[in-house]
């Protein structure tokens, strides 16, 4: 039980304090755990970024291409005065731009097209009559929820009824995925539990 | 000139970064290279404003009287990291890899941790059969949190095959729906954000 | 070829989205359909004022800007702060993203402005939490235990956070109005929250709510494309089916 | 609400609490580890490796933050383990700045215990902001968007840096908690056919099944289960494996909830009719 793990163990019980209800103790913690995060986060953002990808590639091996990124990155630091906050708003322009850009071809290709192809590659390589009903399984699911999703007023019952079974179909992912994300939330607190009773307490070897 | 310059920046951007996603993979554009340098230097920007704005929005809650222990807590932790860094740098085994992973690791790990016990109470007073959607909701949470659990195959031998089927089939059909839908979404956002009639981000409503 | 396809796909997303702006544009009406959770939305910022409690807003810890569903929750955000600040009601935003920070108080300082109440909009209440993920949510949850929100709303895109603000949420008793893109985390906004958006409802509901012209004309022109990606998979089915020897669905 | 019933729902939560804690602290306690078939995707990533000629170069990217480290920890041991052992060189990222702290360190460890050396079998070149940037810039060139590794060295000078492009490595290991992967899939896979392989937290496992059947993501393993499974392939005794029978308590007192949570609920309706 070194003084090292000691300070994880109390903390984590900390944390866990919570649980009885909010306590001075717990708001002590909070408060330490997000000041350390940004501190880390300023800390890797600005060797890894700032320093390995600006200053030393700008000011060392001179790449004056990079004066426009220095000058927009500084811009952001406009909100800080009402009447030049307007400019911060050109870099955030040129980082959702960049970002619209590639997203546009990549939605489309990996989300839309593949996606799409492998609905109508389930009935092309079906064989067997249990693989064509699994085939027309994904085939209802996959209309009706698209139907769910389809926010015209429903002039016709065939949409309406449509969009009641896409919400089954909906509540199968949904329940599925809550099976799932119950499994992974207990997996992280025996983590927990087990650092406390195995590294600390040494309870379990 | 100020919502102009800021669209005509972002068309720019936009148009470029979608013409260069057709770039053959094999060449190394400069123009490639600087845009991608501009759009992250300029988020690591981003990053150094959220952290002045952090600090100066708690300091001035300490000159408020606002908590003053505890906001000085998280000015202290914000702090804390960037000096530990400067002492002996981001060396495995230096102060702010220690600092890293014995307090603020640990510490995220056991909030995370509390999700265990709130999915728990949650799923007490949340589950309930109340019509046709939330039995299919229950009923297959319950096949995926009994068939999952490692000793799952003892209840029964089938679990294994017919949670893969769900997965491949209905829940599939249901997320690949949700998947074209919000990929559908991003093409349309990201061509009102090309073409500057999407301004959301410079206040615009 | 497949660039081909991919720019020909975009030229038809992009004359489908401003043929629809061009039809509203001119007064052409599109219905949408009923979204239960809208009332709830306008319901729960008069529930706020009645009990002078604050309300809290968030956009989750999995979106960026440039996501349509943090879009759609700004144009909300732009709708609840008139609310707000008609009736001199609290509002508290905190976000994990210095950039979506930046812009929700551009929204709101303007919310404020249209009604006249620019004095009461203090900036300090919109504000960044932490990048890290537990971080930002211990930060919105002890604001939650603390300062009693009478209604919150989670609108956005959420991740594993998302149920300890719905928990702490339910704990002090608030209204919670949940809308999200992210589908893992709806199935716990469904139990823990009162209202919940699935996915482009959040979208559909931000077009309705803040009455743009253009929202509601993508709203539209997504239907529309709906139904293209429909007939391009029946007709697929169609071929593989009765030609197997065909390939032009493969894209 | 009135105050009892304030003051019973909290009591009501309080037990529920101390059930999970209680379940998974015996669970923990007794000296048992059940067995665990190995599912379809953890054969599948097993096989991957298997099948890759030593001496090649992977790609792998820690897309996780430390909360999730309990969970993350075992995937990334066995998968990474397997990879040295089978003589691949590892050239390793993070897209998230908790990511790099969590990657190095263990990077550092299995390479010591493996007996590799940095630069040559493995580096860990920390973090860059921005993934889609991310991930289209390294699709140009991996020093391009990494000038220098997480310690400051420059990479051009380190031998295992030859590989400098997708083409250049077989695929991506994303080890990831969040809805990262889904980049790899529409920036890395669909412009520059990066084979893409993930380690999951087994709650996105659901939400990556449609790029699994489409084919533009090769495998899952999902979870602590899976690590276990991995693990059991592997042969060796790991966080998964030693977990699994407190897994196991904590799923039975979930059911168990679900059951009397909805036995109440039907007695109450039935009350009110």
């Amino acid at each position: 039980m070194d003084i090292t793990t000691t300070i994880s163990a109390l903390l984590t019980l900390a944390v866990f304090s919570f649980l009885y209800g909010d306590n001075p103790v717990y708001k002590f913690a909070e408060r330490l755990l997000v000041g350390l995060a940004v501190g880390y986060a300023l800390v890797i953002n600005w060797q890894q970024t700032i320093i390995d990808r600006l200053y030393t590639p700008l000011f060392i091996d001179g790449r004056l291409a990079l004066v426009v990124a220095l000058v927009l990155g500084l811009l952001m630091f406009s909100r800080f005065k009402r009447s030049w906050a307007w400019l911060s708003g050109i870099p955030l322009a040129a980082m959702i731009g960049a970002g619209a850009g590639a997203a546009l071809p990549a939605m489309l290709e990996a989300r839309i097209f593949k996606q799409l192809s492998a609905t109508v590659a389930v009935f092309h390589d079906a064989s067997g009559a249990f693989e064509m009903f699994s085939a027309i399984v994904l085939l209802v699911g996959f209309v009706t929820t698209l139907g769910y999703f389809y926010f015209g007023v429903h002039r016709s019952n065939a949409l309406a009824v449509s969009s009641k079974i896409g919400s089954y179909f909906l509540m199968i992912f949904f329940g599925a995925t809550f099976g799932y994300t119950v499994m992974s939330r207990m997996s992280i607190l025996i983590g927990r539990l087990d650092f406390l009773m195995r590294d600390w307490l040494g309870v379990i070897g | 000139m100020r919502k102009f310059l800021p669209i005509s920046v972002s068309f720019v951007f936009g148009v470029l970064m979608f013409a260069l996603w057709f770039e053959d993979s094999e060449s190394r554009s400069m123009l490639h290279f600087t845009l991608i340098d501009y759009w992250q230097i300029i988020f690591a920007f981003g990053l150094l404003v959220g952290v002045v704005s952090f600090i100066s929005v708690a300091s001035r809650k300490i000159s408020r009287g606002e908590e003053p222990f505890y906001n000085g807590v998280l000015i202290f932790g914000a702090l804390l990291m960037p000096t530990l860094a400067m002492i002996d740098g981001l060396q495995p085994n230096s102060y702010f890899q220690w600092m890293f992973e014995n307090v603020q690791a640990p510490m995220q790990s056991s909030v995370f941790a509390l999700l265990a016990f709130f999915v728990a109470s949650a799923a007490f007073r949340g589950f309930r059969a109340r019509n046709a959607q939330s039995i299919i909701l229950l009923l297959v949470a319950l096949i995926v949190i009994i068939g999952r659990a490692p000793m799952g195959e003892f209840v029964w031998g089938g679990f294994d095959e017919l949670i893969q089927w769900i997965r491949d089939f209905p829940s599939t059909s249901a997320k690949r729906a949700v998947l074209i839908g919000i990929g559908l979404g991003s093409v349309t956002t990201s061509l009102r954000v090309i073409f500057g009639v999407e301004r959301t981000y410079l206040g615009e409503r | 070829m497949d660039s081909l396809i991919t720019i020909l796909a975009t030229i038809v997303a992009g004359l489908v989205t401003f043929w629809t702006a061009r039809l509203i544009h001119r007064g052409r009406k599109y219905h949408l359909r009923e979204i239960a959770g809208i009332k709830a939305l306008e319901d729960a910022v008069g529930r706020a004022a009645e009990m002078g409690r604050p309300i809290l807003y968030t956009p989750g810890y999995g979106g960026d800007i440039q996501r349509p569903t943090t879009i759609a929750s700004m144009n909300i955000l732009s709708v609840v702060a008139e609310k707000t600040a008609e009736y001199n009601c609290e509002l508290i935003y905190p976000t994990h993203d210095p950039i979506i920070m930046a812009t929700a108080q551009e929204v709101v300082r303007e919310s404020y402005s249209r009604v006249g109440k620019i004095d009461r909009f203090n900036p300090d209440n919109i504000y960044y939490v932490s990048s890290s993920q537990f971080g930002y949510a211990a930060g919105v949850e002890g604001e939650i235990v603390r300062k009693k929100p009478a209604s919150i709303f989670l609108l956005g895109t959420f991740e594993a956070e998302s149920l300890i603000l719905a928990e702490s949420g339910a704990a002090v008793g608030a209204v919670q109005i949940a809308g999200t893109d992210s589908t893992i985390q709806l199935a716990f906004f469904l139990i823990a929250c009162d209202y919940t958006l699935f996915g482009e409802e959040l979208f559909a509901a931000s077009g309705y709510l803040s009455g743009n012209e253009a929202t509601l004309a993508s709203v539209w022109a997504q239907d529309i494309m709906r139904i293209l990606c429909v007939s391009f998979v029946a007709l697929g089915i169609l071929s593989a089916l009765f030609f197997p020897e065909s390939s032009w669905w493969k894209l | 609400m009135s105050d009892t019933q304030t003051r019973r729902a909290q009591k009501t939560r309080r037990l529920i609490f101390s059930g999970v804690f209680l379940s998974i602290t015996i669970g923990l306690l007794l000296p048992f580890q059940p067995e665990v078939t190995p599912s379809v995707g953890t054969k599948s990533m097993f096989s991957f490796i298997e099948n890759i000629k030593p001496g090649s170069t992977i790609l792998i990217s820690f897309d996780h933050e430390s909360a999730s480290f309990p969970e993350m920890k075992p995937l990334a041991i066995a998968v990474v383990s397997h990879l040295l052992k089978r003589d691949v060189k590892i050239i390793a990222i993070s897209l998230f700045p908790e990511g790099a702290g969590l990657g190095a360190s263990l990077l550092r460890r299995l390479g010591e215990e493996n007996k590799k050396t940095y630069g040559t079998d493995f580096v860990f070149l920390g973090f860059k902001p921005e993934p889609r940037a991310t991930i289209l810039g390294m699709g140009k060139s991996f020093s391009f968007v990494f000038p220098f590794d997480f310690y400051g060295t420059k990479t051009s000078d380190l031998p295992i840096m030859s590989a400098d492009r997708y083409s250049d490595v077989v695929g991506v290991i994303t080890i990831a908690d969040g809805s990262y992967p889904s980049h790899w899939i529409e920036y890395g896979a669909a412009k520059y056919e990066l084979i893409v392989l993930s380690a999951l937290a087994a709650s996105m496992v659901t939400s990556y099944d449609p790029y699994v059947t489409s084919g533009q993501l090769h495998s899952i393993l999902g979870g602590l289960r899976g690590a276990a499974e991995y693990e059991s392939l592997l042969n060796v005794d790991g966080g998964g494996s030693r977990a699994m029978l407190a897994q196991t308590a904590a799923h039975i007192f979930i059911v168990l909830i679900l059951i009397v949570g909805n036995i109440s609920y039907l007695r109450s309706r039935k009350k009110k009719v």
